[in-house]
């Protein structure tokens, strides 16, 4: 199953165990999303529960948490992550804060879906990975999965989430994999690791990470797209290094991170958010903090550059192979 | 390049000579069932019942038993003395911010009374007559404007940034318009449910100036939502006149014209009209037609909060020369004229409010003033998530407590 | 809860019934000095002169004299000329995306020749005519589109966002609405410095939801600048029909009401209206009577963009039925009746213009298409601040270049 | 003169320079703003150069973008930095990027003025530092002053940019210095460190941190509000720290830093925002990427707790002096 029918799937199957499961956006209902997430929803569901929005997602945020302070369990898209922006107030102010500024009186457990990052030639504005502004915000789950089964189990865990989650999908891994090779042909995802999805009812808890890898001299920490990238860029570096598909960044699975940078007492980070202020900060930071004694290696960081996204220069700017395999034999060589 | 500036300042006499106009001219009361199409005149009128002669005229007087009046007159004199005596206490350093409704009490005490169990309230600021009006402990109040152990909301916000779901009033907080657009989803969540109950959201004048303002005009509209979406156009936004949100040139009733929802400006110092347009729209709403717009048309009669000076901006005589006058001593003089009140039970009853409220008041000052008591230092690290994260876990535990 | 829906859908046939309603009402014009609260119905019809039999009618007759509308007719068929190829072009694979402005091309075109030099416009991804109509060059759009070595950004945007500030061309960008009170804004500053240029904004019809459309209203209302605030409601905002933004009870002409400000709804396919239009509303920005709200009604004939199919949700005849017609079409049968055109002549004048496209993409695919010709890649380290920032320099090391 | 002496003083300096500066927010003309910055200046300089608008920061934020397309110089306040988020996509996706998409066809050199950070009792939405969330989107500068001479010359500098500048104001100083003392007597500007200010035209360039005390055991980085705490921490742990004010956040003063670290081995960073993802960890990661080989011991970060700013806790909250000190003596340990 390619990711896009597992989160289909995953919303099908909420929605079929839950009335209060309702599902909107711009572009989701009649013709099923931009991406086809929601196709065949509305048809399946009826219109009252798969439908289409103004072209306002700070009206759709607003009327999502709205509708979760009643007690609904809505499920928002975001037609791209890098329009979230407008809605950014209420995420903030409201939604993440809902709960503790009412000392429990409310809750808004709305999920928020958006497809993030490049690699598809969006340019600057269907590029954006704009994870380290919800992972700073306390009160916000934010969860980036890597593979259709995670994909599946992850946002039948977010729906089920008494608190709001950003839910990022990585658009370049929705029919396919992607390793960074953008110059080999396509790969569907039957046969790939995670693309084996049960129908029905699963979940994958938030907050715990998945070790896709393991190894000894090196520990590799990513999420999304960028899982697949390091993959390649491990077996091609030679180093045998571990590989920590995050999953979620908060809640972060802060002790399958420790325990592994103690043991290959070196880590890289990836992403492709701009580097300056990204959420590999904070991970370079932990495992300073945590893990100080034990490294033998400074901890880098593989992402995007400090520039915005640019049409031209999309694989001089995404993340590539090349450099995770420079940066891992650097580390390795300490 | 023009930038609008009210007419007067301090040391001008105030000028509300435009608004002294408003007050006369009937108001036809239309069918809930109207089409909006046909009501776009209504929002450039100002609906009224009490004349200045104490008495109630027209087609909008609801019709309410005197009993009902006498109800609201209490609870905005409760919220009025409540007002008072916190505004003083936060004076004496008991507590770091309050903010009073006066002049606006009706805003909150209506509603409150107009509305069912069940409809939920997403109040502004200057709304906390809604919880008097549904008998909300006083004391809870004063606890939670002390941050003290027995503050309901457990320290963790601001004084008058209330939370009561069982009394129907949405949370509150500092950031102003946010929770305009939640009312909207929530009435489409029991429209949804196939539910009788509808939702009131409140937005300040100056407050309709952000996009979320549009963004739940425009959900209302396009789903048909239960709601009653109220703007308290109270003149001022701290120091900034109305001319500066709206428009010189427009209402701000008529800004639901631009959604086909219709629009309704009422004197919100006139509690028998007041009570009627929430009536009219609370029926419309559960009637199944959808939204309405009402521009609660008032006066903030005190400083913006306590951290304001008003003087320094608008004449200090504006509030006594409010031409649509005062909403408790006008529902007093009409009650009285209407042989169902009078002025010695008036003062009475103002009494014991000023005691029962005094009472609170101690209870919550004995619990412990803002700084003397407050809940356990940990609980602040609750509530972040449903279930507690091993950040604030740590956290705790490098606080040491 | 209502969810408005379209009339019909794929397999359906087309039902415009109430749009031909729309055809037949004159409007009266009004003075430029009117106020705004007198033109509260103007944004209930629909503005237009061209009739169905091809003549000019009406209290809008532009009055300009026919050279103008024939260069008009040229530039409007130049715009689809080239969207044409291009989106051919696109389909080769020798760009990533593309996006045409089909059945619209009076709303780039028209405004581009009523306004003048020093104004500045902030347009739609769909008014590349602006560009067309002010000569900018071709080759330089299309290079835009490929990406490639003379790409004027230099291959930092998508293809079709230009930026053309010495055209009066204001910087696109993907996001909807955001751009719509840099117009105001705009505005403002030439009225503080007392320039006569005046600014235009466009959005989306569908985009309107945005909180941005609202917020650059009130301003523009509130500080009375010298702007053309339009909208083209071309019906759908990608397989989202206009019932979802606005409301199905008002019109999006009839939002000015909300701010004060004239709000007129213009047939977007009649060229001689929307002169028309725009110059009344240009004289009043000019004159010191503020901002007008103007909407283009129009139609998107074409897909969303290239990477959307509207077969999926619309029935694949609504392009050709829509009855307010083709604005190129009108325009031709017009000045053919005119005696100022002839069909002769429009044949050659296309085959010329194909002709003319044709090289100019030819001279760029030379240069390079997508991926075959790009600025060095160190460029792009470029611009991101007015001086490069060591994390730029570091980074450009990295890369090894 | 007091820091709003000093903010007010350079907007009138600029004003009277520059006739393309103008100034306008909540509250600022008649008034001169809740917080007294713009003063007298409608009076001074007229209600075209000074005005209130609509409550409404997308639409200020809007409104100065456009106008600095113009070639205006506007100077924007927000009332408080925690209702900037309103405009956070006016910010990022136009201010931060208009030069970038248009290859320097069009520039946006707007300062957005807003107070920023705690100890004021201002509650959750009144003391809120939010400047991680600016300083990870490229192209914008981000700017926090911490003294009366400071604040004016950097306003100046960030009037004088081409690019658009978030200069946060520490309310907690605009008054007097605070240094987390909380039960001792407000003590004025008057003879305190930077609270000499020339009356007229001098600036402060952006980029350029500040050592405001050299020390060889640890160096200690902090900026606003915690530049004073940070003394006070040090002078109470006896360590000999060096202490560095960063001034601007972005651009970042990386060879100060770095020298800085490399001579002490040790580093403790400080700020007011919740700890996760904040500033904090972009400065952590840099020190182990570029002073790895010279640390004695793991940098460690001392910020808020992760949790909203609670009314009730502002001193449980806020960092205090005792958690510097407890910091640096542990540093110091190793
Ligand atoms: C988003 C946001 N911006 C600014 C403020 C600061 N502020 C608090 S109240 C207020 C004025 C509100 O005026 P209005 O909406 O008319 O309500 P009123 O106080 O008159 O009841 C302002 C600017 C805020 N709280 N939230
Ligand atoms: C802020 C934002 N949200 C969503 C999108 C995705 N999107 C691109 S175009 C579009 C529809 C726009 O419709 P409309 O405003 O009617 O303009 P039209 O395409 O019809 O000219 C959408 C939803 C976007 N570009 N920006
Ligand atoms: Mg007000
Ligand atoms: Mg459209």
């Amino acid at each position: 199953m390619s990711l896009v029918h597992a989160l289909n799937s995953a919303l099908d199957v909420m929605m079929e165990r839950d009335p209060d499961v309702l599902i909107f956006g711009e572009d989701v209902g009649f013709f099923g999303g931009v991406f086809r997430v929601t196709d065949g929803l509305q048809e399946k569901h009826g219109r009252h529960r798969c439908f289409d929005t103004p072209l306002s997602e700070g009206g759709i945020i607003a009327t999502g948490i709205g509708m979760a302070a009643e007690g609904l369990r809505p499920v928002a898209e975001i037609q791209f992550a890098d329009y979230i922006l407008p809605a950014y107030d209420q995420l903030v102010s409201e939604a993440a804060r809902l709960r503790y500024r009412s000392n429990n009186d409310f809750q808004a457990p709305i999920t928020v879906r958006a497809p993030y990052g490049g690699g598809i030639f969006g340019g600057q504005t269907h590029s954006q990975s704009p994870e380290a502004i919800f992972a700073h915000v306390t009160g916000l789950k934010t969860v980036i999965p890597s593979n259709p089964y995670d994909a599946k189990g992850l946002l039948i865990s977010a729906i089920e989430c008494d608190d709001p989650v950003i839910f990022l999908e990585p658009k370049r891994l929705y029919n396919g994999p992607f390793d960074g090779h953008y110059d080999k042909p396509l790969e569907p995802w039957s046969e790939q690791y995670g693309s084996d999805v049960p129908a029905g009812y699963y979940s994958v808890p938030l907050g715990k990470a998945q070790i896709i890898r393991s190894g000894s001299e090196a520990t590799v920490l990513a999420y999304g797209t960028m899982v697949h990238v390091a993959q390649a860029g491990i077996k091609e570096s030679g180093v045998d290094a571990e590989l920590i598909d995050l999953r979620s960044i908060v809640p972060l699975d802060i002790s399958t991170v420790e325990e592994s940078v103690k043991k290959t007492g070196r880590c890289l980070i990836l992403h492709e958010a701009s580097k300056f202020a990204g959420f590999g900060a904070e991970l370079s930071a932990l495992i300073t903090e945590r893990c100080f004694y034990h490294l033998l290696a400074p901890t880098q960081r593989v992402a995007g550059w400090d520039i915005p996204y640019p049409h031209a220069f999309e694989w001089d700017y995404f993340p590539s192979p090349a450099r995770v395999v420079t940066a891992l034999q650097s580390l390795a060589a300490h | 390049m023009h930038v609008p500036e009210p007419k007067t300042r301090p040391g001008d006499s105030p000028d509300f000579s435009e608004i002294e106009l408003l007050k006369f001219a009937p108001v036809a009361k239309p069918e809930i069932s109207e089409p909006s199409e046909n009501l776009r005149q209504l929002p450039f009128h100002l609906v009224r019942t009490l004349t200045d002669d104490d008495v109630a005229e027209g087609d909008w007087i609801p019709g309410l038993s005197a009993s009902v009046y006498r109800k609201a007159l209490e609870y905005m004199t409760i919220t009025r003395v409540f007002d008072e005596k916190l505004l003083r206490i936060q004076r004496q350093g008991k507590t770091s911010f309050f903010l009073t409704s006066r002049g606006e009490e009706a805003l909150g005490v209506v509603p409150s009374l107009a509305l069912r169990d069940g409809d939920m309230c997403f109040p502004t600021y200057r709304q906390v007559g809604w919880l008097i009006a549904r008998d909300y402990p006083l004391l809870k109040l004063v606890n939670q404007i002390f941050n003290n152990r027995e503050d309901p909301l457990a320290g963790k916000q601001l004084p008058v940034l209330y939370s009561a779901k069982e009394f129907g009033f949405y949370s509150l907080s500092g950031n102003v318009g946010t929770r305009f657009g939640h009312s909207v989803g929530w009435a489409m969540a029991k429209a949804y449910r196939g539910k009788p109950d509808i939702a009131i959201g409140f937005i300040g004048d100056g407050s309709t100036a952000e996009g979320a303002f549009h963004e739940a005009l425009t959900f209302a509209s396009v789903y048909n939502a239960p709601v009653i979406l109220g703007v308290t156009n109270n003149q001022w936004a701290i120091s900034t006149f109305s001319g500066i949100a709206s428009s010189e040139h427009t209402t701000i009733a008529a800004k639901g014209i631009a959604y086909g929802i219709p629009g309704i400006r009422v004197d919100g110092n006139d509690v028998l009209a007041v009570f009627s347009v929430l009536d009219w729209a609370a029926e419309r709403a559960r009637a199944g037609f959808g939204a309405t717009l009402i521009e609660f048309f008032t006066y903030r009669a005190g400083a913006h909060s306590s951290s304001d000076d008003p003087k320094r901006y608008r004449p200090a005589e504006e509030p006594t020369s409010w031409p649509l006058g005062d909403p408790i001593d006008r529902l007093k003089n009409y009650l009285i004229k209407a042989g169902e009140w009078s002025a010695d039970q008036h003062e009475k009853m103002t009494k014991a409010i000023h005691s029962s409220v005094s009472e609170s008041i101690k209870e919550a000052e004995a619990i412990g003033v803002l700084g003397k008591s407050k809940p356990p230092v940990a609980s602040m690290f609750d509530g972040v998530f449903s279930e507690p994260d091993w950040r604030n876990v740590e956290q705790l535990k490098e606080l040491g407590i």
